[in-house]
């Protein structure tokens, strides 16, 4: 894991995938991708920069509390969006019944909730994957979170 | 040995029925299938009128069927939980 | 506004009560357990309010996000649902009453607060899979049933209880992938997921695609049992029911495999007519199953020393007995089916909670160590009794009128074998049951007792449960009453039955 | 002879099934079960497909070529994520299991509570 | 069905049973990944670009890289 070569590349490569992932995300409803593909993108890239960095460097990772806090709040902005939807006088997970304004089809802020949701779906994805990869990888959990 | 035998022969019976099945379904991409209904038609036809969107897949994720997302979201959520409570214990 | 969105916010409230335990963390023992056991009470009030606008309405219909069924997903309530949500909601909180201080001292504290998050989600996906009116959103809360499910047993981080929990994981997800195909296929024919389109559009398959409506009837049905654990795909159940904690194996044999049993009875009684289901041999393969899994389950539970493999075991028989109540496909049987998932949650969530309380505090997990314990523990040793009398079917208890509904069920339908099948089947769980009661009573104490104050939490729980066993049993007009109407229109629709 | 698809898609199913019944070491059931589930998905996707169809997305429209049914795609979406929380669980309990038995053989850990019980 | 289609599911086809066949489980997950990507190739040719992203993203990546953790905490050969 010290190789030269692994690192210095995977330091070229990782805003690039992030990039990507983050185009994944925000286009998600205009071309092929959405939350789930970006956010095991962008996870992905931040396992790779765990695995040629050191698995077992407790810097490197992404804290347990931070991705607990993420995870969670990701699910809970999904229900609070859906909340809206009722708060407004519509059904649960209401979008333009419940007057969500939908912007022109093909921008980046269109479809109202959607994109909204869209990042909440990719904020979790991203978390939820890197808290499953470090916790099967890693030697012994022990740290509480 | 009997086992195996008992086994292999259970697959392939199971196998030749599915592919009597698979005989028997609606034809490999016509769309005169009954998956082309009013409903799949009408996803494609409103989704940019309704959602503002122009994935239709997303739209039908986000919008139309976003309560199997929240599921979905749960799902990941459980498993984390389940994980990190066999991994701790 | 709660009136008018109960139905979704009810689902919601649990899931969001596990949501904010994780997000709080596991540091913080004591919101778990306080805001988990607020968080099921709150659930059972709503699914109390539930069934009052049922009663008064008769059907409750909600579009998420507005749109109508074959676009969206649509939640229903009528009295079977309401019924099912009731037991569920008020079983769970009972049960999670009982764990408010016996818990801690069963499992491991770093994972308490995922406990109560795994069970909140156990509890929100129930909900949903009952009150859901939409094929694939039924697989979706299956799914993280079967993760919350196994995850329960595995909690403890004893080696039995996780080989327990991945043959559990594995057998539920090739049921549950086999009940995904048998969606797929219904998809493929007809064009939609909601459950009534696919009944309205489903004879016209059958007329163009009559293979592959049997192929998706019968990987339905095999899925299903599979979770449900019909006799011979029952396998799993005995270890992982066995070597759960205690307030997971009350909430696993009480609900959760009974809710896949709802899910059967929506596929069999809303989207397949019967008329057409009667022409098949699934009637016939479903009764002979139920019947060997009810002779199996019994004798297998004789012959078991350990007290909650017993249990376990006599689950495996008490499912055939709702197994064979749908089989029979006749209204009172149907009746005693749903009745029968109601007083059985009760019956073995009691059982499971007093055996737990009673190998708590005699150290002893085995049948023959458990003599004695009643005079020292009166009210654990009364809830087993209670429970193992109602389980027998002795009148004035709730475990005799589902029977008793179920014999008329096999008079209705002309199968007088099967009230034979009841009455000996009656008399094999008297065989089991009596020693322990006779037992834990009269004898001396085999094992030093512990002499403990037993917590509020578990004796409030426990005497409730008993008063739902007499309650139920003493007035079981008013459910049956609330059932009646909609068991005839399910009938009455196909010709007054088979 | 265009069914042909389903049918493979079926061979690949039972393949899975019989991997995640049959084979007795953890991990390949776990690799069974994905293939299993994926087949499905795949059965899904491929119900949905119109010859010569477009992807439903409309700046990838072709003028006078039908759409593909979006419907399969949005369900297959929500299944492959499912079917990674499964495999995630499942494996952080196989690694428990190892540490514990020094196995990952079922039949093994089977006889070896047998012996012990 | 094209012969595009063929020879993809025919690939798949192999690599399931391979992974049944072999005794060494890298291979197994090697090949399982193989089978994932050549499932995303065979998605974009069904027209479905999104589930192909997905399942190159989650089923090529992450469960082989799950599956490789798992099996560097525990052992390599059946």
């Amino acid at each position: 894991m010290s190789d030269i070569i692994v690192r210095v590349v995977t330091r070229l490569m990782i805003p690039y995938l992030q990039l990507y992932g983050l185009y994944i995300i925000l286009y998600g409803h205009n071309s092929p991708g959405g939350g789930f593909a970006g956010g095991t993108v962008i996870a992905s890239s931040l396992i790779l920069y765990v695995l040629a960095f050191g698995i077992d460097d407790e810097d490197l990772r992404l804290s347990p509390s931070v991705a607990r806090i993420i995870e969670s709040c990701g699910a809970l902005a999904y229900v609070g969006i859906g909340l809206g939807g009722i708060l407004l006088g519509a059904n649960f997970l209401s979008n333009k019944a419940a007057g969500f304004p939908l912007g022109i089809p093909g921008r980046v802020f269109s479809g109202g909730t959607i994109v909204l949701l869209t990042v909440s779906i990719g904020l979790k994805v991203a978390s939820t994957m890197i808290t499953l990869f470090t916790n099967i990888a890693e030697k012994e959990g022990e740290d509480e979170s | 040995m009997m086992r195996v035998a008992l086994e292999v022969v259970t697959l392939v019976v199971i196998g030749v029925l599915l592919l009597m099945v698979a005989q028997e379904m609606p034809s490999f991409g016509d769309p005169t299938n009954p998956v082309h209904n009013e409903v799949s038609r009408y996803y494609i036809e409103n989704t940019e009128e309704e959602a503002g969107v122009q994935n239709v897949v997303a739209a039908i994720i986000t919008d139309y069927r976003g309560f199997d997302t929240l599921g979905e979201l749960t799902v990941l959520l459980t498993a984390i939980a389940g994980l990190l409570a066999v991994l701790r214990s | 506004m709660i009136t008018a969105h109960i139905m979704p916010l009810t689902i919601l409230l649990p899931l969001v009560g596990a949501y904010l335990i994780l997000l709080v963390g596991s540091k913080h023992r004591s919101f778990a357990r306080n805001f988990g056991l607020l968080t099921t009470g709150i659930t059972f009030a709503m699914v109390c309010y539930i069934t009052y606008l049922v009663s008064n309405q008769g059907k409750m219909a909600y579009y998420l996000g507005g749109w109508a069924p074959p676009l969206g997903i649509e939640l229903r309530a009528d009295p079977i649902t309401a019924f099912l949500l009731l037991t569920f909601a008020g079983v769970s909180f009972f049960v999670l009453l009982f764990a408010y201080d016996i818990l801690p001292g069963e499992i491991n504290g770093k994972v308490i607060t995922r406990y109560y998050a795994l069970y909140l989600v156990l509890l929100g996906s129930l909900l949903g899979i009952v009150l859901s009116n939409d094929f694939f959103n039924i697989y979706v809360f299956l799914e993280i049933s079967s993760i919350a499910a196994a995850a329960l047993v595995a909690v403890n981080g004893d080696k039995l209880a996780m080989e327990a929990s991945i043959k559990y994981l594995v057998m539920s997800t090739l049921g549950s992938g086999t009940v995904l195909m048998g969606i797929a296929g219904l998809y493929m024919v007809t064009g939609y997921l909601s459950l009534d389109f696919l009944a309205g559009a489903l004879p016209q398959a059958y007329a163009s695609h009559p293979l592959t409506v049997l192929m998706t009837l019968g990987m339905l049905t095999v899925g299903i049992a599979v979770k449900a654990a019909l006799f011979p795909l029952h396998v799993w159940l005995p270890d992982a029911h066995g070597s759960a904690p205690t307030s997971s194996s009350a909430i696993l044999s009480g609900l959760v495999v009974k809710v896949y049993i709802a899910v059967l009875l929506k596929l069999l009684y809303r989207v397949f007519p019967l008329d057409f289901l009667a022409a098949l041999p699934l009637q016939g393969s479903l009764l002979v199953m139920a019947t060997l899994g009810i002779f199996i389950g019994s004798i297998m539970a004789i012959r078991q020393r350990d007290i909650k493999k017993m249990l376990a075991y006599s689950t495996v028989a008490q499912i055939g007995y709702v197994f064979l109540g749908i089989g029979l496909f006749s209204e009172k049987a149907m009746l005693g089916a749903v009745y029968h998932v109601f007083s059985h949650a009760v019956m073995k969530s009691m059982l499971f909670l007093s055996a737990g309380l009673l190998i708590k505090y005699s150290g002893k997990r085995t049948i023959a160590d458990l003599s004695g314990l009643g005079r020292v523990y009166p009210i654990p040793m009364i809830a087993f009794s209670v429970g193992a009398l109602s389980m027998v079917g002795v009148p004035p208890l709730a475990g005799f009128m589902s029977k008793w509904y179920l014999g008329l069920g096999a008079l209705e339908a002309n199968q007088l074998l099967f009230l034979l099948v009841l009455l000996l089947s009656s008399l094999l769980n008297g065989f089991y049951y009596m020693p322990i009661v006779i037992g834990g009573f009269f004898k001396k104490e085999t094992v030093e007792i512990r002499q403990e104050k037993i917590p509020l939490g578990a004796q409030i729980s426990l005497l409730v449960l008993i008063a739902a066993t007499f309650f139920f049993g003493l007035f079981s007009n008013i459910p049956i009453s609330f059932l009646t109407p909609t068991v005839q229109g399910i009938f009455s629709a196909f010709g007054g039955g088979i | 002879m265009d069914n042909l698809f389903y049918a493979m898609i079926f061979i690949i199913f039972l393949t899975g099934f019989w991997i995640m019944l049959r084979q007795s070491n953890l991990i390949k059931k776990i690799i069974g079960m994905n293939i299993m589930e994926s087949a499905i998905f795949l059965f899904l996707v491929a119900m949905g497909y119109v010859k010569e169809g477009s992807a439903p997305i409309a700046t990838e429209a072709n003028p006078g070529l039908a759409y593909v049914n979006p419907l399969p795609s949005a369900l297959v979406l929500t299944g492959i994520v499912v079917s990674v929380s499964v495999t995630a669980f499942a494996l952080g309990l196989t690694v428990r299991l190892y540490k514990h038995y020094g196995t990952m053989d079922v039949d093994e850990i089977t006889r070896m509570r047998s012996e012990e019980l | 069905m094209t012969l595009v289609h063929f020879l993809l599911l025919l690939f798949l086809v192999v690599c399931a049973f391979f992974v049944g066949r072999t005794k060494d489980l890298i291979s197994a997950t090697i090949v399982f990944s193989a089978y994932s990507l050549t499932m995303a190739l065979l998605w974009q040719q069904l027209a479905s670009p999104d589930v192909a992203i997905t399942e190159a993203a989650i089923g090529a990546g992450v469960t082989t890289l799950l599956l490789f953790a798992a099996i560097s905490r525990t052992r390599r050969m059946e």
